[in-house]
Formats: C-alpha cells, sequence, structure tokens
C-alpha cells in the first residue's frame, strides 16, 4: 500500500517537475554545463563559470538586465551520458549557451547534437586536434563551437624548442626511448615527437615501447626501457597517468623521463599520488601548476579559494579558461544581441583579451579565425585558442609550458624562460 | 479462426503499439519539453538492447554478459563502412546487422560445451577482449579510445527519431513474441527448465540455440547499428563497458525477464528514473540512488515490475470479487 | 524405554505426499529395521528424521523434539546418519571424511576414530585414499564411519547393501551386529534386501507406499505368509 | 632470463592473492562474486584513509582494511546472497548491482580522481636494468604467507574441511552436522578478508580509482576459468602462467598486447576444455 502510494506520490513529482522544467523565464539567460560533476576538472570549469556568472549578475546583469541562470548536467565522464546531458541542456532546459569541461570521448559523443542543435559551445578542457578538424572540413556546421585550450597540435611545437633549448643544449641527451600508452591520444603525440621532435632537435629515438592503458605493472617496461640504452625515457600517457609516473618513482628507474603526463596537470597531484611523483616533468596548457599569474587570474583565484573549500582547492588550467571565457562569451553576446546568431560567432571571434603582468603581455585569450595560418605548423585552427610559438613569444601566450614535480612535492615551470621559476632537473635518484 | 486469448492478446498489442505512437502528441498537448522525448528514445534503444539479452538468456537461461559485444559490433561496423568507406546507410545497416550474427555464432561456439556461471564468464570475456582490440586494432579504422564522431544520422529532431525509435522496438517487440507463439518458443523455454528432456524429445537443441543466439543476435545488430546512427558517435568506452552490461541486464530483469513487455517496462523505467533524478541529484549520488534502487527492485521482486503490476492487480481484484 | 519416537509422521515433496501417518518406536540398544520395495519412503523416511524434507507430526530422540531443528542441529543432538548414496566428499580422503563427520563432536575424536577403525579395519591402511577412488564397500564403510564420528545415539542407515557383493554385504552385517553389541548403540536400518534385515534387525515395520502395512519380530515377520508372498512368491 | 624470472613471481604472486578470495567463493558457494573486485576497491580505500588521510600506522591500515573486507564480506552474504537462497543468475545480478552502486558511493565520498597510494614498505634495490622493490617483493611474500595459509586453514581445521564438504557434498555436509549456512557465510568473511588485503596489495602496485574493482575482477575470472573451479594448487599454478605470459609479453613481443592474450586464453580454454586445466568442480 505505502509502495504504491509511494509510487504515485514519485509519479505526482515527475510530472510537476517535467512541467516546470519547461517554464523559462523571459529576465533570464540560461548556460548550461556539461562535465563531469565529480572530476577535478569537471568541477574546475564548472566553479569558473559560477564565479564569472555571479561577477556578471553582481555587476547588473547582461543583455540588458536580465540575470544568469546556471545549470549543470553530469556526465560521469561517460559518451552515452555526455550525449543525455547535452540533450537535457538544449531540450529540456533550453541553454542558450553551454560550457564544457569534457573529456575527448564525451565531447565528440555530444558533437553530433551541437551540430543538430547549433547551440554556442564553449570547450574549456579537450584539446584533441581531431575536433578542431571538424570545424576545417565542415565549418558551416561546427561554427558554434569553440575551444578556449591549444590543441595538441600545438603542443609539439613547443615541445621541439623544449627539446633542442633542454634536453639537448643542457642536459646533454641524445637519444630517447618513447614509452607510449597505447590509444589514439598517445598514437598521434609519438607521431609528432617521432617525426617532428627527433629529427628537428637532433635526438634519436632508440626504441619505442607501446603500453596498455590497463598495465598493472610497469617493471618489465622500465626495465626494456634502461635496456634500450637511451639517454632519457619520453613518456605519453594521458589514461591513468598516476600508475606509471608513481612507479617510475617508486622503482627509482635511473633514468630522466619527461613527456606528456596528464595526472600531473593539477594541483592535487602531489596529495593523490602521496608524494610518489617527484621528478616528474609534464607539458601543461596555461595557467599551469606553479604558473606565476597576472593580476586578474590572481583575483579570480583569490575569490575561488574563499567560495570553495573542496577539491580542487586550486582551479586546473581549464577553470581560468571557463572563467575568461565565460566573460568573453557574453561579451561576444552583448556585441552581437544574443547567442543564437551568427553575429554571435563573428563577436566570439574578436574577442582578445589580453592579460598583463609587471606591464607586459602575460596571457592572452583569443580564438584563431577560419583560413587563418599558424606559421610554424602550415596549418589552420579554426575557433581554437589562438598560441604564440614564434619567438620571442611577444605577442601572445605561449601554447603550452614544462611544468616539473620537485621531490618536496613544490612544483614549477621549466620552460619557456619568460614563464620559468625554476630550472629542469632531474630527480635525485638518476646519476648524471 | 484466431483463439480468443490470442485476440486478447492482440488487442492488448494494438492499443500499446497505438498509445507509444501517440505519446509525442500527448507530450505535445500536456505541453512537456521535448527533452522528455528525447530519454524516451535511449529508453526505445535500451529496450531493444534488453529484448535482445532477454531472448537468449531471459529465455534459454543462458546469461550473457557479454552483450554489450553485439552491440558494439553492430554499432561498429555501420559506424565504420558509413563513416570511413561512404556505404550509403541502406547497405552499411544490414550489413553490420549480418556481421552482429556472425559474432554472435562465434558467441554460440562456447555454448555448445559449457553452461551456467562458465557461460556467463566466458561472454565477459569476448566483451573485454572486444573492449581492447577495438582500441588496439587500426585505430585508423575504429577511432581508438575516442571512437568515431559525426556518423551520418538517419533523422533529425526528437519527434522522428522517436517515432524511428519507437516502431523499431514495436516491430522488433512484436517479431519476438510471434515467435514465441510457435512451437520454438515452447522449445526455447524448455531449454531453461531442462536441457536433458528437451533432448529426449527429439528437438535439436543445438540448432535451438542457435536459432535463439541469432535472433537476439540480429536484435543487439539492428538496435546497435540504429543507435549509432541516432546518437551520431560511438566510443568504446559507451559500448564495451561494464556499466552498458549492468544497464541491459538490469533493464531486462527489473522489467520482468522471459516476457516481451517486461524488458521495455524496465527500460523506460530506469532511463526515466535515471533522467528525472538529475534535476535534484546532478552528481554521483544520481548514480547511487539509481543503482540503490534498482538492487532493492530486483531484491524485493526478482520477476521485475511486470510481476508486480500483476500482483497489484490480482490483489485489486481479489478484493473487488469479496466484496461482490 | 523409546529412544526415538516417530508419531504420525507425513512428508512432502512439493505438493507430493510421500509419507502418511508414520509411526514407530526405536528403543535403546535395539536394532530396527524398514523394509520396502524401491520407492516405498524409505530414505525419505530418514531424510525426514534428518530434517532434509518438509514434514508434519512429531519426531522425539529422547523427548526432545527433532521436527523443529535444522539437519546440523538434529546431527548434534545424537542422530547419525548413512544415506543411500553416501554422500561423501570425493575429493576428500578417507580419513577427512571421517573428521569431518566429527564437526559437532570435536571431543571424542580419537575414541570415534578407533572404533571405526577397528570395525572396519580397511579403512585404516587407506586413510589417504581419495574416497572417489574407492569401491562401493568401501565407500559405504566410510558413510557408516563417518556417521558414527557424529558420537550418535542412533545411527540411521539407508540401504547399506545396495549394489554390493555377498561377501560385502555380510562384512558390512557383522560390523553392524558388532557394534551394536560391543557399544550398545540403537541402530534404524532400512533395507530392500529382507533376508538382509531379518538377519539383522529385531524388529521390523515394511513400508508401501508411505504406509506402514506391517510391523513386528523378526522371527513372527519371517514366518508371516504376507511378507512371503510380497517379497518371496512371485 | 633473470628479468623474467623476478618480475614474472613478483607479478604472479600478487594475481595468485587476487584469485584466490574469488576462487573460494566460486568453490563452496558455487556463485560467481562479480562484486569481488568491490572487496579490493574497500581493502584499498579503507588502507588509503586510515594510512594516508589519517596518517595512522601502515600495519594498521592494513589489518583495518582487512576488517572491513571482513565485514564487507558477511553483509555481501546475510543481505545479498542468503535472501535470493541459492539463485545464482539472481546473486550473480545482484553482485553486478552492488559493484555498480560500490563504485557510486566511491566516487561520492571519495571523489573519481585517480589516487596512489604510498609503498606499504620502503626501498628499492637494482641489479642491472633491474628494478625490485620492496613493496612488491613483499605483496608477493604476502601473497604466497597468505595462500599457504588458507590452503593450512583449509586442509588441516574443522571449519576449513566443513567448506570443502560443502563444496562436494552439501547434504553430506549437514548430515555431518555442519551448517551450510554458518559455512557459507565463513566463506563470504575470509573471501572478503582476502579480497581486502589483495586490494591493499594491488592498490599499492597500481592506482585506488572508483572504477578499478574492474581490472581485478577480470584478473581472477581470467585465473578461476584457466584453473578451473576448486583447486587452490590450480589457482596459484594459473596465476603464474597468466603472470608470467603478461610479463613475457611486455618484455619479449609488445606491451601493448599484455591483456589480449589473456582474454584470448580464457576463450581458448572455454572453448576446449571449460572445466578449465585443473579443475575438478570442488575445493
Amino acid at each position: 500500500m505505502t509502495f504504491r502510494t509511494n509510487l504515485f506520490a514519485g509519479a505526482v513529482a515527475l510530472a510537476t517537475s517535467a512541467i516546470m522544467a519547461t517554464t523559462s523565464f523571459a529576465d533570464t539567460v540560461k548556460v548550461g554545463f556539461i562535465g563531469s560533476l565529480s572530476s577535478d576538472t569537471g568541477l574546475s570549469t564548472l566553479r569558473g563559470a559560477e564565479i564569472a556568472i555571479e561577477e556578471l549578475n553582481a555587476a547588473g546583469g547582461v543583455l540588458g538586465g536580465k540575470t544568469i541562470e546556471l545549470v549543470s548536467a553530469d556526465t560521469g565522464e561517460d559518451p552515452t551520458e555526455g550525449i543525455k546531458a547535452y540533450e537535457y541542456l538544449a531540450e529540456s532546459e533550453e541553454v542558450d549557451f553551454i560550457i564544457s569541461g569534457s573529456i575527448d570521448d564525451v565531447s565528440l559523443g555530444w558533437l553530433p547534437r551541437m551540430v543538430e542543435y547549433q547551440i554556442p559551445t564553449l570547450d574549456t578542457w579537450t584539446s584533441y586536434i581531431g575536433i578542431i578538424d571538424n570545424l576545417v572540413t565542415d565549418y558551416d556546421n561546427y561554427k558554434p563551437y569553440f575551444m578556449n585550450i591549444a590543441s595538441d597540435e600545438a603542443l609539439a611545437t613547443l615541445y621541439i624548442d623544449f627539446g633542442k633549448d633542454v634536453l639537448v643544449d643542457q642536459m646533454g641527451w641524445k637519444s630517447v626511448v618513447i614509452l607510449q600508452e597505447d590509444t589514439a591520444f598517445g598514437g598521434a603525440i609519438h607521431g609528432l615527437v617521432a617525426e617532428a621532435l627527433a629529427p628537428v632537435a637532433g635526438i634519436e629515438v632508440v626504441d619505442t615501447i607501446v603500453y596498455d592503458v590497463a598495465t598493472v605493472d610497469f617493471a618489465p617496461i622500465f626495465s626494456n626501457a634502461q635496456a634500450s640504452g637511451a639517454d632519457f625515457i619520453y613518456l605519453i600517457s594521458s589514461v591513468n597517468s598516476q600508475v606509471v609516473s608513481s612507479q617510475y618513482v617508486k622503482l627509482q628507474v635511473p633514468m630522466g623521463m619527461t613527456g606528456v603526463n596528464v595526472a600531473a596537470l593539477g594541483q592535487e597531484y602531489w596529495e593523490d599520488t602521496g608524494g610518489a611523483g617527484g621528478g616528474i616533468s609534464t607539458l601543461s596548457p596555461v595557467p599551469s601548476v606553479g604558473f606565476a599569474l597576472d593580476p586578474v587570474s590572481q583575483a579570480f583565484v583569490d575569490t575561488y579559494q574563499a567560495k570553495y573549500t573542496s577539491r580542487p582547492k586550486f582551479p586546473h588550467f581549464n577553470g581560468f579558461n571557463a572563467y575568461h571565457g565565460l566573460k568573453q562569451a557574453f561579451a561576444a553576446a552583448e556585441e552581437a544581441g544574443g547567442f543564437n546568431n551568427t553575429s554571435w560567432v563573428d563577436a566570439m571571434l574578436g574577442q582578445d583579451l589580453v592579460l598583463k603582468k609587471d606591464g607586459e603581455m602575460w596571457l592572452r585569450y583569443a580564438f584563431w579565425k577560419p583560413g587563418e595560418i599558424e606559421e610554424r605548423t602550415q596549418r589552420t585552427y579554426p575557433h581554437n585558442a589562438r598560441f604564440d610559438i614564434t619567438a620571442p613569444y611577444d605577442d601572445g601566450a605561449p601554447s603550452m609550458v614544462v611544468i616539473q614535480w620537485n621531490e618536496d612535492g613544490s612544483a614549477g615551470v621549466v620552460y619557456p624562460d619568460k614563464f620559468k621559476t625554476q630550472d629542469f632537473g632531474i630527480p635525485s635518484w638518476v646519476k648524471k | 479462426m484466431i483463439s480468443k486469448p490470442l485476440l486478447r492478446s492482440l488487442i492488448i498489442w494494438a492499443i500499446f503499439i497505438i498509445g507509444m505512437l501517440l505519446l509525442p502528441k500527448i507530450f505535445a498537448l500536456l505541453g512537456f519539453s521535448k527533452g522528455n522525448l528525447r530519454t524516451l528514445i535511449q529508453a526505445c534503444y535500451l529496450a531493444i538492447f534488453a529484448m535482445s539479452w532477454d531472448f537468449i538468456s531471459g529465455r534459454t537461461g543462458y546469461i550473457s554478459f557479454g552483450h554489450p559485444f553485439l552491440v558494439g559490433i553492430g554499432a561498429y561496423t555501420t559506424a565504420i563502412l558509413s563513416y570511413r568507406f561512404d556505404v550509403p546507410v541502406m547497405y552499411s545497416i544490414p550489413i553490420a546487422v549480418i556481421v552482429t550474427m556472425i559474432g554472435g555464432t562465434l558467441f554460440f561456439l562456447p555454448a555448445l560445451r559449457i553452461k551456467g556461471s562458465y557461460f556467463a564468464l566466458v561472454t565477459l570475456a569476448f566483451m573485454e577482449l572486444m573492449y581492447q582490440l577495438v582500441q588496439v586494432i587500426r585505430p585508423d579504422l575504429t577511432g581508438g579510445t575516442r571512437g568515431i564522431s559525426g556518423i551520418e544520422t538517419l533523422t533529425r529532431g526528437a519527434v522522428n527519431g522517436y517515432y524511428l525509435a519507437v516502431s523499431l522496438m514495436l516491430v522488433i517487440a512484436f517479431v519476438l513474441w510471434a515467435i514465441l507463439k510457435t512451437r520454438i518458443g515452447t522449445a526455447l523455454s524448455a531449454i531453461a527448465m531442462n536441457e536433458e528432456s528437451v533432448k529426449g524429445s527429439g528437438l535439436s537443441t543445438t540448432k535451438l540455440k542457435l536459432f535463439a543466439f541469432m535472433v537476439s543476435a540480429c536484435v543487439a545488430g539492428i538496435g546497435g547499428a540504429f543507435l549509432a546512427h541516432y546518437n551520431g558517435s560511438i566510443a568504446p568506452r559507451a559500448l564495451f563497458d561494464i556499466n552498458f552490461l549492468f544497464t541491459i541486464i538490469v533493464a531486462a530483469l527489473i522489467g520482468g525477464s522471459s516476457t516481451i513487455i517486461g524488458p521495455m517496462i524496465g527500460a523506460f523505467f530506469l532511463t526515466l528514473l535515471l533522467e528525472k533524478l538529475r534535476p535534484w541529484l546532478p552528481g554521483a549520488e544520481r548514480y547511487f540512488v539509481y543503482g540503490g534502487i534498482a538492487l532493492l527492485l530486483y531484491m524485493y521482486q526478482p520477476k521485475g515490475l511486470y510481476a508486480i503490476f500483476w500482483q497489484v492487480v490480482d490483489r485489486f481484484r481479489t478484493r473487488r470479487g469479496g466484496q461482490s | 524405554m523409546a529412544l526415538l519416537e516417530v508419531k504420525n509422521l507425513s512428508a512432502f515433496y512439493g505438493m507430493a505426499q510421500s509419507l502418511h501417518d508414520v509411526s514407530f518406536d526405536v528403543n535403546e540398544g535395539e536394532i530396527v529395521g524398514i523394509i520396502g520395495a524401491n520407492g516405498a519412503g524409505k530414505s525419505t523416511l530418514l531424510d525426514s528424521i534428518m530434517g532434509l524434507t518438509k514434514t508434519t507430526g512429531s519426531i522425539l530422540l529422547d523427548n526432545e523434539e527433532l521436527t523443529v531443528a535444522n539437519t546440523a542441529k538434529i546431527v548434534s543432538f545424537g542422530v547419525g546418519y548413512a544415506p543411500e548414496r553416501a554422500n561423501l566428499f570425493p575429493y576428500m580422503s578417507v580419513e577427512d571424511n571421517l573428521l569431518v563427520g566429527a564437526y559437532t563432536a570435536r571431543e571424542a575424536i580419537e575414541q570415534n576414530l578407533e572404533l571405526v577403525n577397528t570395525l572396519f579395519p580397511v579403512l585404516k591402511e587407506r586413510r589417504n585414499q581419495e574416497t572417489s577412488t574407492q569401491s562401493g564397500g568401501e565407500r559405504q564403510m566410510v558413510s557408516v564411519g563417518r556417521a558414527l564420528m557424529t558420537n550418535p545415539k542412533v545411527l540411521l542407515i539407508d540401504e547399506p547393501t545396495i549394489g554390493l557383493a555377498p561377501k560385502v554385504c555380510n562384512d558390512i552385517a557383522d560390523a553392524l551386529r558388532k557394534l551394536n553389541k560391543e557399544t550398545g548403540l540403537t541402530i534404524l536400518i532400512t533395507e530392500q534386501n529382507v533376508n538382509f534385515a531379518l538377519t539383522l534387525a529385531e524388529k521390523l515395520h515394511v513400508l508401501e507406499t508411505g504406509h506402514i502395512r506391517m510391523s513386528g519380530t523378526a522371527e513372527a515377520l519371517a514366518k508371516d505368509p504376507k511378507l512371503n508372498e510380497a517379497y518371496f512368491g512371485h | 632470463m633473470f628479468q623474467i624470472l623476478i618480475q614474472g613471481l613478483l607479478l604472479s604472486g600478487l594475481y595468485a592473492l587476487i584469485a584466490v578470495g574469488f576462487t573460494l567463493i566460486f568453490s563452496v558457494g558455487r556463485v560467481l562474486n562479480l562484486a569481488y573486485g568491490v572487496s579490493l576497491m574497500v581493502g584499498g580505500y579503507t588502507f588509503f584513509y586510515t594510512a594516508q588521510v589519517l596518517e595512522m600506522p601502515k600495519l594498521v591500515g592494513v589489518l583495518l582494511a582487512i576488517v572491513v573486507g571482513a565485514v564487507f564480506g558477511l553483509l555481501k552474504y546475510r543481505l545479498l546472497v542468503k535472501p535470493l537462497k541459492g539463485d545464482h543468475v539472481a546473486i550473480e545480478i545482484s553482485t553486478l548491482i552492488l559493484a555498480v552502486v560500490i563504485q557510486a558511493g566511491i566516487i561520492l565520498v571519495f571523489g573519481d580522481a585517480t589516487k596512489i597510494l604510498h609503498s606499504i614498505i620502503d626501498g628499492v634495490w637494482q641489479f642491472g636494468t633491474v628494478s625490485i622493490t620492496a613493496n612488491n617483493v613483499a605483496a608477493a611474500l604476502g601473497s604466497w604467507v597468505l595462500i599457504l595459509g588458507l590452503y593450512a586453514f583449509i586442509k588441516k581445521t574443522h571449519i576449513g574441511r566443513a567448506m570443502q564438504a560443502v563444496s562436494m557434498d552439501q547434504k553430506g555436509a549437514a548430515i555431518s552436522g555442519v551448517e551450510p549456512d554458518k559455512v557459507n557465510a565463513a566463506t563470504w568473511v575470509i573471501s572478503g578478508a582476502l579480497g581486502a588485503a589483495a586490494g591493499v596489495f594491488f592498490a599499492s602496485y597500481t592506482q585506488l580509482s572508483p572504477s578499478m574493482w574492474v581490472a581485478p575482477l577480470i584478473i581472477a575470472v581470467a585465473i578461476v576459468i584457466v584453473g578451473g573451479i576448486g583447486s587452490i594448487i590450480g589457482t596459484l599454478i594459473v596465476a603464474h602462467i597468466i603472470g608470467f605470459m603478461e610479463i613475457i609479453t611486455t618484455t619479449l613481443f609488445a606491451a601493448e598486447l599484455r591483456g589480449v592474450f589473456t582474454m584470448i586464453l580464457i576463450i581458448a580454454v572455454l572453448v576446449i576444455r571449460p572445466r578449465g586445466l585443473f579443475g575438478r568442480e570442488e575445493l
């Protein structure tokens, strides 16, 4: 009896909510967040957006005094749930703009929905070049999409310079063994390293070891790496990177190791690895761990830390991307008179936020325009974050920086020189 | 001459089909948003997978833990053909279904020799193997870990998508129902009860099992292929995943195993439950509550919602009967 | 004095009733036989005493009601059981099989082991052999031995001779007789082999399709024309 | 060769420990405990919380993990397995649902970030290109101790023999005075404790994450299928076959094919010899 009563009550509640959901108020603008509500990266984007929205609302609202309302939809980092989440935001909540903290395959999952609904969408986390390629090949359908983080392709260029300036000139390393996870990401980065880093920087690739992402025991893999006789290890890891890096530390592998290590991007890395992560260096989007901040970004961090006490205690780079990006999206909307037309895309493309530190250009939030060719890589990056990799970094932000975790738990930027806070080094157990 | 119970079933079917087809209109009248239809579309596909699972596992008692394997073959085949090789959808989907049926035969081989928990485990191994292979072998075709996005879609908009999905589901349900009304259906259920006795009665259990596996694989392949073209994207993590397996099995069981309507009820219940929890529990709590409800329901009534429905009806009937 | 009292016992498998109002007593120190054809309900009767079937009625051991207890409790009250199929643990050694029997009677292990070894010396020789590799007769001995290890007040034995050679049957009969004589253990035995039962038991009950049809001493029944007709006539 | 030998032994020891708790339930209770991986996860997170968050001594962490694992095993038996009264399919399905629920619960409590455990024992030795950590040696030795202890327990104690008895003949066990219910409960408790201990070691090898229950479950399933139900020694041997196969594949062939061979082995064994290499259906 009670079971049925409850069922009935539940049904009524569901029906009411369904009706409520369709009632939207004309004096609000709805922003949807899509991403994982339980990951540090997802929460960084969500909180960056929340702070930006609070500030915009406090400053008198947007688009002639409307308040911004934020609705979030959890993907649980599952591609299918991502599709449902996007549908929910688009059709149940009818949002005007979507900000995303999704990972690669989740973004790829909902992209066909974005094409269908044509809702302006800003991705702050995934850096997959394949998504930008969609804009290259099918601009008309994909044009509401923006990605304000430099894509994979950009990082290789920075890495070639890092290899030449630091690994070869400073460390005197001449040969490398590549440790690559068996994923599409791993394959793509491997191609860049083997075809670009090696020939340009003059580093010989002695061996490439591809490993399965579910690998439990890395001891034999590191043994093989040591047996290859190379001067250092180049690690490419985006999935379960903590495992390979902590085993490198626990096994005290007597070789230097650098590379792309997604786990080491956030401040919680040290806590999560329980300290088994010293010496790990990785490429990181900016603003990275250990990256000196300009006053505007610092103010954002102060607000953030006053407001949130739970993880992540310090926003990841995508939190900054969400904060600045959301403000840019609304600035563009003011210019274009709203979100739902092509003029918003044009206005968004015109956004150019320059953040200065000590009078110097420090960070820049701007987008590549369609057809605009980046000199060094000789390709276009429509709607992707504009990065500058031509020396001497004077007309934009770097695409990425290289950071390194020290054995005392601190971390700093080691490359490029302008942003550098410490020197690149090898862990204490590695003999020079 | 149509018998009376058959006629009654047919009438219930007709009402059910008309009801499902009119749902968008009813929703429009009630002022519900299109988002509800989107949810129902996902529910329809889940119902198809649950019916496919139930056709093997609910009927013959061979519990499949690798159903995502079959769904994934269907989805990947049509996605690769249409996205990579520009094969028109009208060819790529049938090919995908045939390939899935071949996959179903692979599935079938171990079932010739092993039963029960062992069969469940080997199918789980099939799924895991596929998960690893898809990422390793020819990522240029499968898209590796990221999968494929931008697959040609068959329809646009929630209403069209709904009609496609619901028609697909209803046709499959009706065909499965019709198959089970024949002698084959009775024999299949007998396998679950006592395989030896079926052997004794002179029917070929091997042929019967093969038939059940082929039908199940065919349905999974159709569902997987159409879902790939509805979602427009596929990824290994979305298909060869233990959470997906969980959803399929639980949908069939929560609704009511070895019935046709049960898996459909279960799929709609689970999908709506998960989606309607979203406004209140946006984060991980949602999966916790959703899983918890599924577990309690299953523990309380392993025969599913369909059985609960009839219990309630019976109680109501006897009470009424007692009074009159 | 009655050690085991069975009163109005009926047993059910699902909807089917396989025992009907069976009543009899077993006195302390007696050997009582239940004879009947295949399917008469002999195994069901013993299973029912052990709490392995659904029953109505009452079973008292030393005035303790058994029908409310589960099988393990019934064993610990003092009922040992050697079932028809022996139900041994095939991949365990003879000794381990016996030791499992001592699960609820750990204080008496050595004494009971000694008893089993004197009754069935062959088991001592084969103590490390897995029972799956043993002959039928030896398995039957392990089964009886295991039941003895539970330290029973009454021993239930279900058709110990089934499928065994006459020589082995005699060995078992001798062992049981010796057991009864030397330790005074009460035994309830079922048999299809009437001759075997007649030579062993003092009192007999004839079970037919779940009913007790006849009861009496071995001597009396041996002369009874009805029994002769049923089991020895054609 | 030395490298393969030593790394193979270390990994295989861990795998054996992972599998043995799963084998136990499968053999005695005849059910697949799909929430077995969750026991490992529960153990790992308990250790993490006590030793790394509360910074209590590591030994306390390990012991507490084992206790929590045992309690978790008992709860699973009392709340799920027993009410379902031996319906194998229902137990398998409900343990699967439970695993998914607990995964969500772990995300709720700890977040879904991957965590790395401290080495339980510090220290590392270098032999040429081979690094050996004290932690992994301890894990392998610990596995052996636990497995041999379990073996002795099963062969030499009353409750252990009762567990074998229940696995071979339920009726025979009951008429010997063994209560299958209590023995089953004990089996779930022991399996939970073993799983939790394995979880601490497994997590100290790899990582803690809310989805970490899947990998050890697959390892356990692989070992049990290939080894066959019921033989602890068989489990031990197959754990070494699979462990060494992984190390050899990784060292001499291609590291990315590590898992593929294991899956192919499972399918091949099940098709050719469904009982497994050492299986005889009993413990």
